[in-house]
């Protein structure tokens, strides 16, 4: 189906006479200043290849953007798309598996965390190369843990902790709510982490790493907890609605409007800077602790396009390379929150010291290596995941207008799988 | 006029006034807190710090994006003025069999909504490489029904006279349109190139998709990736983006405004 | 100086009706030749067929001899002056003069002269560098006259270029034109509504209405001997009386009853009982004791300043007498009138043409007053 | 002509040159002055629409090219889609909120600031000052206008002893704060229509009008609102054909959200077609929403057109 | 019918420069009082101050001895007729003409009959379902005339109701207006810079000048008697003729050396030396025999039907004779004129004042004549 012709583009340089490789992101605030300085740095480091890295919005945003540019001259060389977006991408038709490039360049794999890697692996082959990946934890504010007489170092586990600690948390003035004791951001992420930390699937044929997924199993038991649990405290008044920007959610925490929420690793390293009280991590809440499978992998990872010329595949993969290298990964680690996708990075002296300074940071790597990994927490492999995560959001919205939570989640696996009906006829 | 009268026709002016522009005197005022001032929900900054402003520009290119802004519209400005000034042109001065049924067409044009042609127009944009520069940025834009028919509106008002004493004295039709029609209509131009430009400056969903690169993005996408990027971080940083982005167009209003008004105005109804 | 020839024309602007028809007259060279009608009756039309602005949708317009039907209107080799003088109101009056000089291959040096000389002539040698809507009426006009001087061409056409203008100024415009018509020796042919225009300016005139010729010919020879009522209304201010009367022996009888005698009987009436009889203003005079045709009541005076109008009931009609001076008369007041009846014309009532009038056998010339 | 042909020969052939450079008929001349226009709404308005009308048909891959033939399945699914009727609604709420109001809040800034008194072209000039106004500009604005916990609104709110509302986040007010900010928006340009449409009326109506001693509600009924009737037939046509084509300030203040209370047709068209990529959906959609505003334009003439007065 | 009284009225705009001043008149109830002059020359100022729609910035203005200077236009009790009628165009005649009768306190049934009436006396009755746009401009005049009439307001003010009608329109209405006028006992203020109308319309005008009352009185009076040469060229059509004269011996001598003398030595000339001399065009005749007074060079000739325009160089200026009937001469011919010294009007070089002139003996009564 596919236009993309197999012509190669002309390889574009610069002035100096680089290959200039575009590299499309979408890293904001602190996460792009880190970027930015990581690819300047490899700039200068070598003489052959400019990385031009241009921010495109927020994840979706940018993969808007990359599929109405796919297959033309305007494409970048290197695209980093979200998790989610991983078989659109194959399915896309528009890029080249890295492993072309691994298997030219015999470079070993193995230094790669599995639970990474294994994300990108669709039947034994690597599709895109593993950069920033995070995982959701439970964010507090230990200070206001101290006031409400609960246990800074001790956050809730489970369901009925966290509802618990939530209460206690919750302020009021008159009939004002001064702080709301937890949030969770309207985003379909967070729902597909708690589903999964259950071991729950998000749709049939294993997660549709056995086949085309034809149909959304979200609504299950696993998924019913996740919205019970908002729905139940959104009536209790504990829950914050802080609406769909990440933004907004970290300033409400920042500014003790919310005592608890779910932020990714990424979030971690700029919150703790910024917030005028002491931040606590801990694992994602599950309903029972017997419950607890561990966390499928967030973030995004970066992906060649096809039809670039070859001197500019290499030259990104050169990149691609240097981006995987322990010293880049150990920077990367501190500086965002995100995991090293090579472990020797964690050796590395600025790691140790880092973490003696933000044990936080640990935590959310920890929570992944305890994850036992199951169709479930590797992940869903949809085409049409995004458009799914809007009608889960649209579900979580409508809790808070008082939609039974079962009859919310029904009408977003319905309409995701209309969604699914109409993708696997293209 | 009544004292009495005069008087309440002050208040209510100065009351709608303040209310109207509000949240433009918001912004500029935001524009210069630091960001505890913003969170504490100031109304008025302590000092006019200009440090906002610094880090806008920083952050963004916004300078490059407000000369391509600047580029472009006064690139559509020019393009529609010239496409829309030959056609209205021809639907007064050149008499042809189906010239009102042409009319009608052009006119009908106004009610197709311009996002139910986005996706085959963006499909002809890339086909004809026109992303990622000034083409696609300006070229589709460039017939205008609405400029066609304000500016028919204005050729109405010449004489006919004025064309015949040419076809007497053998001038050209194209020398009239260029030395007579043109010149004659002036104020008509410049309120129409005065809404084009603030119309191109202002348009934010075409470039969204069809820039994708920092060299010719223009000044609302950066205002909207500044948003993205800086919100929690920093609402006084943004809010000087937008003064920066606003400044030209209300400058610009506030000097055509008179034109503008009668402009507008006579093509509209007439 | 070219002749200007219409054989047969007609023209339609919709396929079916005709606006105006069977036009055949012969503009001679160096005529100052006037189309005079009421609004709406053609003239602008067969002007702009003159001029090759309007298609002749029937017969042939000859120009110079040439059969010009087809030609655009540069090559008419014509000037045209258009009523609201369309000055282009972007260029100086130099600009404006000179506008599409150019296009006759005339070198940049004689424009200069022409434009100099036109302007000279027109007294607009200080107004060059203005715009036209810093000029007045009259000085626009000027304008607009001096761009169509500079042509040379040696014909012009004018589309009323004083309607615009105030009553003096139209006087005074109107002579103004006449000489440097006469001066350059152009064939004029310049259309109307005004009758005084046409009367003061005309050699010859055609007298439109409804799309069809009434009468051509010399302003004197229209006025003193009309054709028809229409014509007859139409040339002279105030208009001529015009009422139904019957005869009755040698009587003419208005239907009040009221009558005045024929000098004698017509012959060419061919045995009609009932016509029009039309009487100017100026031919019904006061009384003298012994020669009073009948009385009146006055409906209203006019006193213009050397004038003086009456108005008052003649049948079912309104008349009107001018008389000399300023006369002291009061509404309602019975005046007795005389009529001479040498100053009669009688018209047909069911065709309006002229059956009878009385050739003037007045001729003041200068020197014949002093004989 | 034979009254010509006895004549000199060469007048003849002189006045026959030129005939043959008339012979560019007014159509083409016409047509060629207009081809610019023709070319460019071709290419750019009536080509894509009706690609828009022929791939409403199909089920497209992810970058718009046909891959299916589904007849009328699109539509017949956007009928019974609770999410599309939501769309449907939203337009049609948002439509009514914006129009009307803000063009009854422009006609009164227009009748204030046609008074003729000193200063009066100052207060023009701020009223007509949101056309300057960038949609990326005005709604960044309002987005922190509308915050919850700094913005401003809410502080006022406060004052007068109302709760914290979630203006964005509540689908029973994000709708309305959109309203709120699209009308703000859209004033300067209603106001400056109708201001340029009272200056237009004669000034000589109301000088009788005040010798007869009528008062200035009769005046405003019976002489500026029937004069007016030409400006406002044509704004309140071009303010819904705006509406219904509203884009700008959604995509920022709140991407169709909360629970799709803000998803216009277009906004659901643009996520249909780039995010989801449901390309086919999309020009349903946007064929759809062509016929709406044909209906509603063709609606307003025959009800509206009745009541005008034309000079 | 009430009176209007301005007591040194004056009128400014921007506060410094006076548009009018020191206007002192008393305008008598049920008169028909023109205000005339030039374009700009302050006429609609001075009305509408009189209609308050224009604050009075000087003197004071007495309304039926009230004084009204702070009145609002509805309560002064009077009508008021614009130049384009400002009719209402979305309303209907009958509409319009009732506009604004309800502030009144008229009953309906009133009103219809008041609407009825006017419609009637004006022909309008077929009309009250029409809209403005389908009528002819005469008709509109009319609706705009109704309107006036049915608010049976004792004062009327109109600002050159007739300026948009053709000639012969405006010479029917001007009467049509004149008898309404006297029929219903209205007091009338009409404002006009035709001095055409102004001759025949009033009962007594006054002529404007830069702000400035020129003159005030009888139409005939000032004919015969203006005051100075701004009046007597602003009334008289064709206007008086003026050229700068020295008085030698009994000699008036014009820059070109000829001359005219003057019945007697005039003692009011205060011993001038140069002074302007004017002549009516109807009182220079043609000379007999004994009586040259010069010979001139026609310059050009306008035969109206009934009489003809000579014009001439007068020393610097083009002078213009009307002389009765049609005269048959050419342009270039040379013409004995006479101008009787009992027609000369001396205007003061300075000041343009009058300084002589005869007071005209003729009185033409119809009684008179039959003496
Ligand atoms: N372009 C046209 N299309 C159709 N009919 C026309 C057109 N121009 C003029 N007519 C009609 O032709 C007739 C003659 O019009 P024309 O303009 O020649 O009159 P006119 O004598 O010049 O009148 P006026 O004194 O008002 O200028 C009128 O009945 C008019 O309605
Ligand atoms: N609103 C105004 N503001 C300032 N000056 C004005 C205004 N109206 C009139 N004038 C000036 O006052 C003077 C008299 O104007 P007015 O309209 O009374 O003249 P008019 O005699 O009625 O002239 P016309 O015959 O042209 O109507 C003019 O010089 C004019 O420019
Ligand atoms: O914010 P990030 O980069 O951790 O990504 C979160 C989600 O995985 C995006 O799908
Ligand atoms: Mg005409
Ligand atoms: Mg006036």
């Amino acid at each position: 189906n596919s236009t993309g012709s197999s012509e190669a583009q002309e390889t574009k340089k610069t002035a100096s006479g680089k290959t200039e490789v575009v590299f499309w992101h979408a890293m904001s605030g602190d996460l792009e200043k880190s970027l930015n300085k990581i690819v300047d740095e490899y700039n200068k480091s070598q003489d052959k290849v400019e990385v031009k890295p241009v921010f495109q919005g927020t994840y979706e945003e940018a993969q808007t953007k990359f599929n109405t540019v796919a297959g033309t001259k305007d494409a970048p060389a290197i695209m980093q798309t979200f998790e989610v977006g991983t078989k659109f991408m194959i399915d896309s038709g528009k890029i080249q598996p890295v492993q072309k490039f691994i298997d030219q360049d015999h470079y070993d794999t193995s230094q790669w965390e599995k639970n990474i890697s294994s994300y990108y692996q669709v039947d034994g082959k690597q599709y895109s190369m593993p950069f920033n990946s995070s995982t959701p934890v439970l964010v507090y504010n230990k200070d206001a843990f101290k006031k409400a007489g609960l246990d800074p170092e001790n956050p809730p586990k489970t369901y009925d902790e966290l509802k618990a600690a939530a209460k206690k948390l919750t302020e009021k003035q008159g009939n004002k709510t001064s702080q709301y004791g937890f949030s969770i951001l309207n985003y379909g992420w967070f729902f597909e982490e708690l589903v999964a930390s259950q071991g729950g699937l998000y749709v049939d044929h294993e997660n549709g790493r056995k086949g085309d997924a034809e149909k959304a199993v979200f609504n299950g038991k696993e998924g019913q907890n996740a919205f019970n649990l908002i729905n139940d405290m959104y009536k209790e008044g504990t829950f914050y609605n802080v609406g769909q920007n990440w933004d907004d959610m970290r300033a409400a925490f920042q500014s003790k409007k919310i005592a608890m929420f779910l932020d990714s690793s990424a979030g971690i390293k700029t919150l703790v800077d910024n917030a005028p009280f002491e931040v606590g991590v801990s694992d994602l809440p599950v309903p029972k602790e017997e419950d607890r499978q561990g966390v499928a992998i967030g973030g995004a990872s970066l992906w060649m396009s096809k039809g670039i010329s070859d001197e500019t595949s290499k030259a990104a993969w050169d990149f691609m390379k240097y981006l995987a290298t322990p010293e880049v990964q150990a920077k990367w680690h501190v500086e965002s929150g995100y995991f090293a996708v090579n472990p020797k990075a964690y050796d590395q002296e600025i790691v140790k010291k880092e973490w003696r300074k933000y044990p936080q940071l640990k935590v959310t790597v920890d929570q992944l290596h305890k994850t036992k990994s199951t169709p479930a927490t590797q992940g869903a492999l949809i085409s049409v995941f995004p458009e799914s995560r809007q009608k889960v959001v649209t579900g979580m919205e409508s809790l808070y207008q008082g939609v039974k939570p079962k009859e919310a989640l029904d009408q977003a696996a319905k309409e995701t799988n209309r969604a699914l009906e109409v993708g696997n006829q293209k | 006029m009544s004292i009495t009268r005069k008087w309440t026709t002050y208040l209510l002016l100065i009351a709608a006034t303040l209310v109207l522009m509000f949240p433009i005197l918001y912004a500029f005022s935001i524009s210069f807190m630091s960001g505890a001032e913003v969170l504490e929900g100031k109304i008025w900054p302590s000092s006019f710090s200009l440090e906002n402003y610094r880090d806008a520009f920083e952050k963004v290119p916004l300078l490059h994006y407000l000369i391509n802004s600047f580029a472009v519209s006064i690139f559509v400005m020019a393009g529609q003025l010239l496409v829309s000034s030959l056609a209205a042109f021809a639907f007064v001065f050149i008499k042809f069999k189906g010239r009102d049924a042409i009319f009608f067409l052009f006119i009908s044009t106004m009610m197709i909504p311009w996002e139910a042609t986005m996706v085959p127009n963006f499909l002809t944009a890339q086909k004809l490489g026109w992303i990622n520069n000034y083409l696609g940025l300006t070229i589709p834009f460039f017939a205008l029904a609405f400029g066609t028919f304000l500016l028919r509106q204005q050729f109405k008002t010449i004489p006919n006279e004025l064309y015949e004493a040419s076809q007497v004295a053998g001038i050209s039709r194209f020398r009239f349109f260029w030395n007579v029609v043109l010149p004659v209509s002036k104020t008509s131009l410049v309120t129409l190139g005065v809404y084009s430009f603030l119309t191109t400056w202002n348009m934010y969903l075409w470039p969204l998709l069809v820039t994708n690169t920092e060299d010719v993005r223009t000044v609302q996408i950066g205002l909207k990736q500044m948003q993205t990027q800086e919100i929690s971080t920093d609402w006084g940083v943004v809010m000087a983006a937008v003064v920066v982005v606003i400044l030209p167009t209300l400058l610009l209003l506030f000097l055509g405004q008179k034109r503008l008004q009668k402009g507008l105005t006579q093509g509209a109804i007439k | 100086m070219k002749k200007v020839e219409l054989v047969n024309i007609g023209k339609s602007y919709d396929q079916k009706t005709n606006v105006i028809q069977d036009i055949n007259v012969t503009i001679e060279p160096g005529e100052f030749f006037v189309l005079v009608g009421p609004s709406g009756c053609g003239k602008s039309t067969m002007l702009r067929m003159i001029a090759g602005l309007e298609e002749v949708t029937q017969g042939e317009l000859l120009i110079g001899d040439v059969k010009a039907n087809k030609l655009l209107p540069s090559q008419r080799d014509l000037s045209m002056v258009f009523q609201n003088y369309a000055l282009y109101p972007h260029l100086t009056v130099e600009q404006n003069i000179l506008f599409g000089l150019h296009t006759k291959k005339i070198s940049k040096q004689e424009q200069q002269k022409r434009c100099r000389e036109a302007a000279e002539m027109l007294g607009l040698s200080e107004y060059l560098k203005r715009k036209p809507r810093q000029l007045s009426g009259g000085q626009r006009q000027r304008v607009a006259l001096a761009r169509a001087i500079v042509t040379h061409s040696p014909i012009c056409l004018m589309d009323e270029p004083l309607s615009n203008l105030d009553a003096k100024l139209r006087a005074k415009m109107r002579s103004e034109i006449r000489q440097i018509q006469r001066k350059l020796g152009i064939t004029m042919i310049y259309v109307t509504h005004d009758q005084t225009e046409a009367m003061t300016m005309a050699d010859r005139m055609m007298i439109l209405n409804g799309g069809n010729i009434q009468q051509i010919g010399r302003p004197l020879d229209i006025y003193n001997a009309p054709k028809n009522t229409f014509v007859a209304s139409f040339i002279g201010s105030p208009p001529m009386n015009l009422s139904n009367v019957s005869i009755e022996n040698n009587l003419l009888v208005f239907e009040d009853r009221r009558a005045i005698s024929m000098s004698t009987p017509h012959s060419n009436l061919n045995g009609k009982k009932e016509v029009v009889v039309g009487v100017r203003p100026e031919h019904i005079q006061l009384a003298t004791n012994d020669n009073t045709s009948f009385i009146v009541e006055v409906d209203n005076v006019e006193i213009l300043g050397t004038e003086t109008l009456l108005t008052f009931h003649m049948g079912d009609k309104q008349w009107m007498a001018k008389w000399n001076g300023q006369w002291n008369i009061k509404v309602g007041e019975r005046v007795p009138i005389f009529i001479d009846p040498k100053h009669l014309f009688l018209f047909d009532n069911d065709t309006d043409s002229c059956l009878h009038y009385e050739p003037s056998t007045e001729d003041l010339t200068v020197k014949g007053a002093f004989v | 002509m034979s009254a010509v042909t006895k004549t000199a020969n060469s007048p003849v052939s002189v006045s026959s040159n030129p005939k043959e450079k008339k012979s560019m008929p007014n159509l083409l001349v016409g047509l060629s002055y207009l081809l610019p226009s023709l070319l460019l709404f071709g290419v750019f308005l009536f080509y894509p629409m009706i690609k828009t009308l022929y791939l409403s048909l199909f089920i497209t891959d992810t970058q718009g090219n046909p891959l299916k033939f589904v007849g009328l399945q699109n539509f017949s699914y956007l009928f019974t889609d609770p999410n599309f009727l939501q769309s449907m609604k939203a337009t049609f709420l948002f439509v009514l909120y914006t129009v009307p109001i803000g063009l009854i809040i422009a006609l009164f800034l227009a009748l204030i600031a046609n008074e003729k008194l000193k200063g009066i072209g100052f207060f023009r000039t701020m009223f007509s000052s949101t056309m300057g106004m960038s949609v990326a500009a005005s709604s960044v604005i309002w987005m922190f206008m509308y915050n919850s916990t700094i913005g401003v609104i809410n502080k006022v709110l406060n004052l007068v002893g109302i709760h914290d509302v979630q203006w964005l986040l509540d689908p029973k007010y994000a709708l309305i704060a959109v309203s709120i900010s699209t009308i703000w928006m859209n004033i300067g340009f209603t106001f400056l229509i109708l201001l340029g449409g009272l200056q237009n009326i004669d000034e000589k109506l109301y000088e009788n009008a005040r010798i007869a001693g009528v008062s200035y509600w009769y005046q405003l009924r019976k002489i500026t609102l029937p004069m007016l009737s030409p400006t406002l037939f044509f704004i309140i046509t071009v303010s819904f054909i705006n509406a219904f084509q509203t884009f700008g300030q959604i995509d920022i203040l709140t991407k169709g959200g909360p629970t799709d209370s803000t998803n216009v047709i277009v906004y659901s068209i643009y996520k249909d077609a780039f995010v989801n990529y449901n390309v086919g959906s999309a020009s349903a959609q946007a064929t759809i929403l062509f016929f709406c505003i044909l209906l509603v334009t063709a609606l307003q003439f025959k009800l509206g057109e009745r009541k005008v007065h034309y000079q």
